[in-house]
């Protein structure tokens, strides 16, 4: 009975926690809080019955499919599934929005409505990835949108509204984008005759489509609809130049806000492209894996200088996220099953490692109300707690041996060199660079002398350490056996690239 | 006179009735210009029907529509007069120009 | 066929009609009375007339399909859109009784026109005759123009109706000259009549003869629908009329002229239509031209009505450039020409029903609150009326097209029908002006939400019937989750103009 | 004991190819268990240190320092059976079953790219002698700094760092791929960054300068890092394996394959993971990074920056070699040789007590890569051992004279110690001894074998290119002998020139233990000639280590190496002289003026003193060329990035009104990033809503004209 809904549980019952907190009277602020805490929480532990429970590693499909119909005219179905690439994801996802809850522990503006929307916000990210129907997937999608737009501009810094519209802005350009293509895809597999949304389903029809002439302007139907959605979830990840909105959204986000943003809703566009984007257009993909393994470089490179460029802490880590993700498309570019590990296994060490570093930055923001660079030093006389989980988080980021983010950078790069050697070599770049800017950072922040208005600044709270250990054990605990998470994966990714017989480069 | 000939003369109509709505000073023209238009449609539905290849027997729908045409044009020449006098006594003016004070 | 039915048995085809006029004399006559009588009275009166009517709607929607008194038409698309312009006129009439702004003056006219204005639907939903639905246009119309003018004193209110009436009827004149011209080229009123000639026409390669009476047509047409280039009127009207008034002429009467203007074009150019089973024809050289006209006007209008409503303050206007937008979405449904085309249309209106009314719902209740038609009096209301607050969003996500929403379904529904139809075009171009118009929209939104409000926000009282009618409509716009419903109701209407 | 135990083993190891004392035999079951132990032993007390250290009793430095002893000893145990095996080619692997691990997967099932990767331990003669050596000396050093760091705020997590360190380091000499080795190579170069940065973060007085040395270390050695990663991806690519061995064969059969032609690639990855350890030991051009490093406390300088952190990239490129082509060996020779007489310029110069070592230790760091290149890879790893020895003493000495002398460190200040700190003179005389080469020191056989090797190599090759590393590390070895006299000279003879030496102390014994314990190595490390004197003075028969591993090829026949030896050892016997000679000279007798020297050397002795102002010059160029790289990526970010997607110009306006915070204007700001031209359109739309009802009409009737137009003219 639990096993059959499982996901749909998982992906629904934080919704039973909106529905709570919107019945509690608006005063019970701690009342509110903790069942947003149970909620999340109770996905969380589930999350972690699927991890070590009825999921099977040794099977790269799709498992636990739940499916029935929803809008039978249209052929759309309620599906849901999990398999080695969205497990992990699904996971962080959960715990990333359980930390988050407690990481909001200060928030007292219109709590109730902040609660409410930050479960809506995790249905929607749990059922992105579980849907394994487009339409429900797009569906989900959407949905992340709203609770978003109003945890930035409700809750967020000075420049909230502007920075809340232009992620509005940027994401709904992205994902229209991918309606256009999800109209094109659902009418080329038959329309309202025998079309079909289910994303297995449309995967095997996909190579097929290859085949057709020109569609419009001179480009095939398989180029556009690749662009399309590549557009779409590019502006997620986001990669070079779709990233401005970035910066602006981090900056203006309250800390746990942030921390998602990062953490988890990064890795959306990034599981679209594995999910959606390329097997649906094989062939364009074929064609473009190198515009896009130079995207990635770019990404790598220009995300860590211009991180490095930024006096505003949180500014820094935003566009570290940026360089970071780099990786990602680099690895998936390259399509080797070393690079397509390392990439997907960067999604969840960067989810981590970012939601750390956030925290990081949320708690100097907490104490000094302001984030400048500058106007730090000599925190770790004070902190030392908050400065030894700081630096488990940066050189986690950086890609420090022994952690999580050196596991899937060497796994990506080495997966892409054999493809994109140039391309690689480049991108280390962004590794030392990468380095570059947290050591700096470190050292502004805790060496040195103690400014005199500092002097009282309090360690991190219970509190505060309760939402950062999770990560950095799990920093630690991928970084030293990293098979804990690729086990997991391993299978999918063989059959992904079995299903989607590209070869790029040589 | 063939059919042409009305027809003809029905387009002047509605030309004229169009050009009196876009072009006059005065709103009762501009009202009188629409009721050119809709009696240029009149003629036309009244001629139509009287040569009508299989001869007008038991076909008489373009002078009923007619009929109807006529009743509506009085009372929509009713209201808009009374929209336009409290117009006029509101802006002082029928001059449809000087009647914008909605407006980009 | 007329023959078939006795007098009696076709009177019963038109009870709603009969009750809808019986209502407005009822309302009328009451309001001549003498005795001081309170306004509310006059509303619940025409409310329980126009319950009755749905009452018997309801009971015809599965009748069999019937030409009464060789005019009315009774099918599914008549007694759906009968149905649809009922409760519009009913939400007008309760929000008219929410409104606390109200100045009590003329409010039994208002009853009278606006039950008018429904039997005058009625007759052009209803019939597939030329001259009834001309006719049915000019009685939505001169009560419409009545309605517009109906608060003497109010500046803005009489230029609205100045403006309405003279454009309104510009609009209709035009029309009927080409209905004139129709009728001339086809001998009969009938639509059906007509698509066998047209038929022929088409097929001679006779395209410019056909082109002239359709434009001047859906000049008409275009105007009812605030289509591109004949939507000059609308932001200038909404915006000076009274909110309930407004919102009827975006909601009710936009509605019934699209659903008046899917049955002329699918019954009169049946023949040239792309539908497969039950057409006269094949495809034309007139189709095309067809296609095109309609589907220019549509993306034009797309672009007008965002483009415009970008930089506007008046909530009101703002509303009626969004209603302009998606009035060139409807269309595009429309444009197409196929069956998938006019369900996606019709679906569409039934969804923007939901949404508009709720969003000039959120006007009146807004502006009773801060006494402003402006965003800017929006400001942090939405944290103090938090039922009203969600709702607006929910209403502004469907606007925007945004799941889970009804709109979006609506939306993603033309955007297939659009491109299977072969117009990619639009549905690229739909799907660009839904990122635009998330500018407009969410201003809304923002003035709600994120800005606080100022010390001089005013105390707010909460007005419960408006926000339970708001929730209600903003639950119809959720209606996605549930979709059939509104899918089958579009299927069901647009199937029986197929199938004649 | 240690020495009786070395000697056991040299005797061992010359009876071995005779004996036959099967590997298997002397290695049991649990080998592995015990190896293992060796590195996982300090990193749990690490582990322990950093959750529990500062509750334990002594702030918990007995644990680490326990850690070290046990690991030492087990160490030193298992080095004793090695030595006792004494086969030149033994390796663990070989003899008996040692368990490996799937890293990346554990399903057996995936095999492809990193998915079949396994590491497993490599023990073999050079890692069970650098192995002991770098637990000994962690040992000793660990011990050390229980005197030494008294009193620091930091205490607990000085210990918890360099645990970390020292299981990193042991755990890199026992990995038998590159990948492993490359990770512990890092968490060391974390570790050098928290222990140079260990004052930085002082409670009391934190030391900027620290904190910038320590990130200076860090990129520096990242540069080489990344280069090594390249390399390993290049290798990899190629042969689909990061195992050391597994590589050897490949690239072997490969070259053969390739008719024993050296594939350009294969030298370009050669050099690119040799420059991980030009990063790592500090060689030219990559070398700014020690000298700075010293800011960090003495023991740390001693350990990471002396001992074994930089050695670890001498071990690299010895575990390079047989991967270098030829040409990539002149390379590496060419460095290692020019990096050392480089530094040892420079170290003439300086009069910090820890500077002159830095350099030094480069400089000799430099002598054993140029070994390497030059084909003495035994050379050049003995070296690296006897080297560790005598320069962590002598680091540790300088320790024990900066902790003397209230913490100061210019030698000018000092002299006349030698009364005051009788056994740190004596341990520090030893190994100033050693490391310039005077016969019968351990710095003496492993030194001359290296120039012994160049000469070799230089008489099979025959360029003049090949013929350069001899004649620097000729060089070198004066510059050597003259810079560490003048340290010895400055520091402990003459009077005491300032305050802080007239109330120097001896320190206390377990500072003056390790102390003691290094000397002895640096008197016995090369050969046990106490035990043996005969044999050392006739040179007749050969230092231990060089019994125990062999050069993998010999350029030259029997004959040669003995001419070449000879060779080498008057020239370097001579050099040394020559440079103890000056050195007495000038600061002992005095004959000389130092001052007048460098005033007629002027700018020459300006630049060298500057350190050739590499450091100037490459924040001139690298470090101000990144930060204006970046600066200059930011504002294109913010300028142009920003603003083509969002439509140059109007977002700049957008932002500033946005924190205006009206209400029109923030949107304002949003509606320009739909860019320009859709607000521009939308005015222009606007524009025609004029409010004038008759040119309402006349827009109608030129739209409903044009539209006519289009459909029937299909205008478009």
């Amino acid at each position: 009975m639990l096993l059959d809904h499982l996901l749909s549980l998982i992906t629904f019952l934080p919704i039973a926690g909106m529905v709570l907190i919107l019945l509690l009277p608006k005063g019970q602020l701690n009342a509110i809080r903790w069942v947003a805490a149970g909620a999340s929480g109770l996905a969380l532990a589930l999350c972690c019955y699927l991890w070590v429970g009825p999921f099977d590693p040794g099977v790269g499909g799709i498992q636990l499919r739940e499916s029935f119909e929803w809008i039978p005219a249209f052929h759309i179905n309620y599906t849901l599934g999990v398999d080695g690439l969205s497990l992990p994801l699904l996971f962080l996802s959960a715990l990333i929005h359980f930390i988050a809850v407690f990481a909001s522990w200060n928030i007292t503006k219109q709590a109730k409505g902040y609660f409410a929307l930050l479960m809506l916000l995790e249905v929607g990210v749990n059922g992105v990835f579980l849907a394994m129907d487009f339409f429900l997937f797009y569906v989900f999608w959407e949905i992340m949108l709203l609770p978003m737009y109003f945890l930035i501009g409700i809750w967020g810094g000075k420049r909230r509204e502007y920075a809340a519209i232009k992620f509005f802005l940027f994401t709904l350009a992205g994902s229209v984008l991918m309606l256009v293509a999800m109209v094109a895809i659902w009418l080329k597999s038959g329309g309202l005759e025998n079309g079909t949304f289910d994303i297995l389903t449309l995967q095997a029809m996909a190579p097929a489509w290859g085949a057709d002439g020109t569609l419009f302007l001179g480009m095939k139907f398989t180029t556009w609809i690749f662009w399309f959605l590549f557009i779409g979830f590019a502006i997620k990840i986001p990669v070079f130049p779709f990233h401005t909105w970035l910066p602006d959204a981090h900056v203006e986000a309250p800390t746990p806000i942030s921390v998602i943003l990062a953490g988890i809703l990064l890795k959306l566009g990034a599981y679209g492209m594995l999910r959606i984007n390329f097997p649906l257009a094989p062939d364009a993909f074929q064609q473009f894996a190198y515009a896009i393994a130079v995207l990635g470089a770019i990404n790598i490179v220009y995300g860590a200088y211009v991180a490095m460029g930024q006096t505003d802490f949180k500014r820094m880590v935003a566009y570290s996220s940026v360089s970071h993700m780099g990786y990602f498309l680099l690895g998936a570019a390259a399509w080797t099953f070393t690079g397509l590990n390392g990439a997907t296994l960067q999604l969840f060490t960067h989810g981590t490692s970012s939601a750390m570093l956030f925290l990081i930055v949320g708690v100097v923001y907490d104490r000094a109300h302001h984030r400048d660079l500058n106007d730090f030093g000599g925190l770790g006389k004070r902190m030392p707690y908050y400065m030894g989980l700081s630096i488990i988080g940066m050189f986690a980021a950086l890609g420090l041996p022994g952690l999580s983010g050196f596991i899937s950078e060497a796994m990506t790069l080495m997966g892409s060199y054999e493809v994109y050697p140039v391309l690689v070599i480049i991108s280390t770049l962004g590794i030392l660079m990468t380095a570059a800017f947290l050591l700096y950072a470190i050292q502004r922040i805790f060496l040195g002398k103690l400014p005199e208005k500092y002097e009282n600044m309090p360690d991190i709270s219970g509190r505060e350490a309760f939402c950062m250990v999770p990560f950095a054990v799990l920093c630690i605990l991928v970084g030293i056996l990293p098979h804990l998470v690729l086990d997991k994966m391993g299978a999918t990714m063989e059959l992904i690239r079995e299903q989607l017989a590209v070869t790029i480069g040589g | 006179m063939g059919l042409s000939a009305y027809l003809t003369v029905g387009a002047l109509l509605f030309l004229i009735g169009l050009v009196m709505v876009a072009a006059r000073r005065n709103l009762i023209y501009v009202l009188m210009g629409l009721e050119l238009i809709l009696n240029a449609a009149n003629l036309n539905l009244v001629a139509f029907n009287r040569f009508r290849p299989g001869g007008m027997e038991g076909h008489l729908d373009g002078q009923i529509g007619a009929i109807f045409v006529i009743i509506l044009a009085a009372a929509e020449a009713a209201i808009a007069l009374a929209i336009v006098l409290n117009v006029h006594s509101l802006f002082e003016t029928i001059r449809p120009d000087d009647i914008d004070a909605m407006k980009d | 066929m007329p023959d078939a039915l006795s007098y009696l048995d076709a009177l019963k085809y038109i009870l709603p009609e009969v009750a809808v006029t019986v209502g407005l004399c009822a309302v009328l006559i009451w309001d001549l009375l003498p005795g001081r009588k309170r306004s509310q009275e006059g509303a619940w009166l025409s409310l329980g007339f126009l319950a009755l009517a749905a009452l018997l709607l309801i009971q015809r929607l599965d009748w069999r399909e019937a030409t009464v008194f060789g005019m009315v038409r009774v099918d599914p698309l008549a007694t759906v859109f009968k149905l649809f312009i009922t409760s519009a006129v009913g939400f007008v009439l309760a929000f008219d009784l929410a409104d606390r702004r109200q100045t009590g003056e003329g409010k039994g006219e208002t009853y009278f026109l606006l039950l008018t204005a429904t039997l005058g639907s009625y007759f052009l939903v209803g019939t597939n005759n030329l001259i009834l639905l001309y006719l049915g246009l000019e009685t939505l119309g001169l009560s419409s123009y009545a309605l517009a003018g109906i608060h003497k004193r109010d500046r803005f209110g009489a230029e609205a109706a100045l403006k309405y009436v003279v454009y309104g009827a510009l609009a209709s004149g035009i029309l009927l000259y080409g209905v004139s011209l129709l009728y001339g080229m086809c001998g009969s009123f009938e639509m059906h009549e007509m698509a066998r000639y047209l038929v022929v026409a088409a097929d001679e390669g006779r395209s410019a003869q056909l082109l002239l009476p359709t434009l001047l047509v859906m000049v008409g047409f275009g105007f009812k629908l605030s289509l591109f280039p004949f939507q000059w009127w609308a932001p200038d009207v909404y915006q000076g009329v009274s909110t309930p008034v407004a919102a009827f002429l975006a909601v009710g009467s936009k509605g019934v002229a699209l659903a008046a203007l899917v049955r002329f074009i699918a019954v009169t150019y049946s023949g040239l239509l792309r539908f497969g089973e039950g057409t006269l024809g094949a495809e034309t050289a007139f189709t095309g031209d067809l296609v095109l006209l309609l589907s220019l006007m549509a993306g034009a209008t797309m672009l007008f009505g965002n483009l415009a409503a970008l930089r506007q303050t008046n909530l009101k206007r703002l509303l009626a450039y969004s209603s302009i937008g998606h009035a060139g979405y409807i269309l595009m449904g429309v444009a197409a020409l196929t069956e998938q085309g006019f369900q996606s249309a019709v679906a569409y209106t039934f969804v923007y029903y939901m949404m508009t009314l709720g969003a000039f719902g959120m006007v009146l209740y807004f502006a009773n609150q801060s006494g402003s038609e402006d965003i800017s009096g929006l400001r942090g209301l939405g944290l103090k009326h938090p039922l009203a607050g969600v709702a607006t969003v929910v209403f502004l996500a469907g606007l925007t097209g945004l799941p889970p929403t009804a709109g979006f379904f609506g939306k993603w529904y033309l955007m297939t029908a659009a491109w299977s139809g072969g117009l990619r075009w639009l549905a690229l171009l739909t799907a660009l002006m839904s990122v635009v118009s998330l500018f407009y929209y969410f201003r809304i939104a923002k003035a709600l939400f994120l800005t606080d409000a100022g010390e001089a926000a005013p105390a707010g009282r909460r007005n419960p019937v408006l926000g339970g009618l708001l929730a209600l409509l903003a639950a119809g716009s959720l209606f996605f989750l549930y979709f059939e419903p509104l899918l089958d109701a579009a299927v069901f209407s647009v199937g029986s103009l197929i199938r004649w | 004991m240690l020495a009786l135990a070395l000697q056991h083993g040299a005797e061992a190891a010359g009876h071995a190819a005779v004996a036959g004392a099967s590997a298997a035999e002397v290695f049991g079951p649990s080998t592995a268990a015990w190896l293992l132990a060796v590195p996982l032993l300090p990193l749990a007390a690490w582990v322990l240190q950093v959750c529990f250290g500062r509750f334990l009793p002594r702030q918990g430095d007995w644990l680490p320092t326990g850690a070290l002893a046990a690991a030492a000893v087990i160490a030193i145990w298992h080095f004793v059976k090695v030595l006792s095996v004494g086969d030149p080619d033994f390796a663990l692997a070989e003899a008996i079953d040692l368990p490996r691990w799937k890293f990346f997967f554990s399903d057996p099932g995936l095999t492809e790219g990193l998915a079949g990767f396994t590491a497993g331990i490599l023990y073999d003669n050079v890692s069970a002698a650098i192995l002991a050596m770098v637990a000994l000396v962690s040992f000793l050093i660990h011990l050390f700094s229980t005197g030494y760091m008294q009193g620091d705020s930091r205490y607990n997590l000085f210990f918890s760092n360099l645990a970390l360190f020292s299981f990193a380091m042991l755990a890199l000499v026992i990995s038998d791929n590159l990948l492993f080795f490359f990770v512990f190579w890092e968490i060391m170069g974390l570790c050098s960054y928290l222990l140079i940065g260990h004052l930085a973060a002082d409670k009391e007085k934190p030391k900027m300068s620290a904190a910038w040395a320590s990130m200076k270390a860090f990129m520096t050695t990242r540069i080489g890092d990344i280069c090594l990663f390249i390399g390993m991806m290049m290798m990899f690519q190629a042969f689909g394996t990061l195992s050391f061995s597994e590589l050897y064969q490949a690239v072997e059969s490969h070259v053969a394959g390739n008719g024993g032609e050296w594939s350009p690639w294969l030298t370009g990855a050669g050099v690119m993971m040799f420059l991980g350890a030009v990063g790592k030991s500090a060689q030219f051009p990559l070398h700014v990074w020690l000298p700075d490093a010293m800011e960090g406390p003495t023991p740390v300088s001693a350990m990471i920056h002396a001992a074994t952190m930089v050695s670890a990239g001498v071990y690299l490129t010895a575990r390079l070699y047989l991967m270098l082509s030829p040409t990539a060996q002149l390379i590496v020779a060419i460095v290692g040789g020019f990096t050392a007489i480089f530094a040892a310029t420079i170290g003439i110069t300086q009069y910090d007590i820890k500077k002159v070592l830095a350099w030094s230790t480069i400089s000799q760091l430099g002598y054993m890569i140029c070994a390497i290149g030059a084909g003495g890879v035994a050379a050049g790893l003995f070296h690296l051992l006897t080297h560790a020895f005598f320069k962590a003493c002598l680091f540790l000495g300088s320790g024990s004279v900066i902790h003397g002398c209230h913490h100061e460190q210019d030698m000018r200040q000092m002299g006349g110690l030698r009364k005051k700190m009788p056994l740190t003179y004596l341990s520090m005389l030893v190994s100033t001894l050693a490391i310039s080469g005077v016969p019968l020191f351990a710095g003496y056989y492993s030194k001359d074998t290296i120039i012994a090797k160049t000469l070799e190599r230089s008489m099979a090759e025959g360029s003049l290119v090949w013929s350069l590393p001899f004649y620097l590390l000729v060089a070198a070895a004066a510059i050597t002998a003259f810079y560490m006299f003048r340290l010895i000279f400055m520091t402990f003879h003459g009077k005491p020139r300032a305050h802080c030496s007239e109330h120097a102390h001896e320190s206390p014994w377990n500072m003056t233990l390790p102390l003691l314990v290094l000397g002895a190595f640096a008197v016995l490390g090369g050969k046990v000639w106490l035990l043996d004197p005969l044999h050392a003075v006739s040179g007749g028969q050969e230092p231990w280590f060089l019994r125990l591993v062999h050069d993998p090829h010999q350029f030259v026949d029997h004959a040669g190496a003995h001419h070449a030896h000879v060779t080498a050892m008057s020239a370097s016997l001579a050099a040394a002289a020559a440079g103890i000679l000056f050195a007495c000279l000038f600061y002992l007798w005095k004959r000389l003026d130092p001052a007048r020297v460098a005033a007629a050397f002027g700018g020459v002795y300006r630049l060298v003193y500057d350190k050739y102002r590499f450091d100037e010059l490459y924040l001139a160029t690298a470090v101000r060329g990144t930060m204006i790289l970046s600066a200059f990526a930011a504002w294109v970010d913010k300028t142009f990035v920003d603003g083509v997607v969002n439509n140059v110009g109007r977002v700049m306006r957008g932002l500033g009104d946005a924190s205006a915070a009206t209400d029109l204007h923030v949107v304002d700001g949003a509606v320009n990033f739909v860019g320009e031209a859709t607000v521009a359109a939308g005015q222009t739309v606007r524009r025609f809503q004029t409010g004038r009802i008759q040119q309402y009409a006349y827009f109608t009737f030129a739209g409903a004209v044009v539209l006519a137009a289009v459909v029937l003219f299909r205008v478009i």
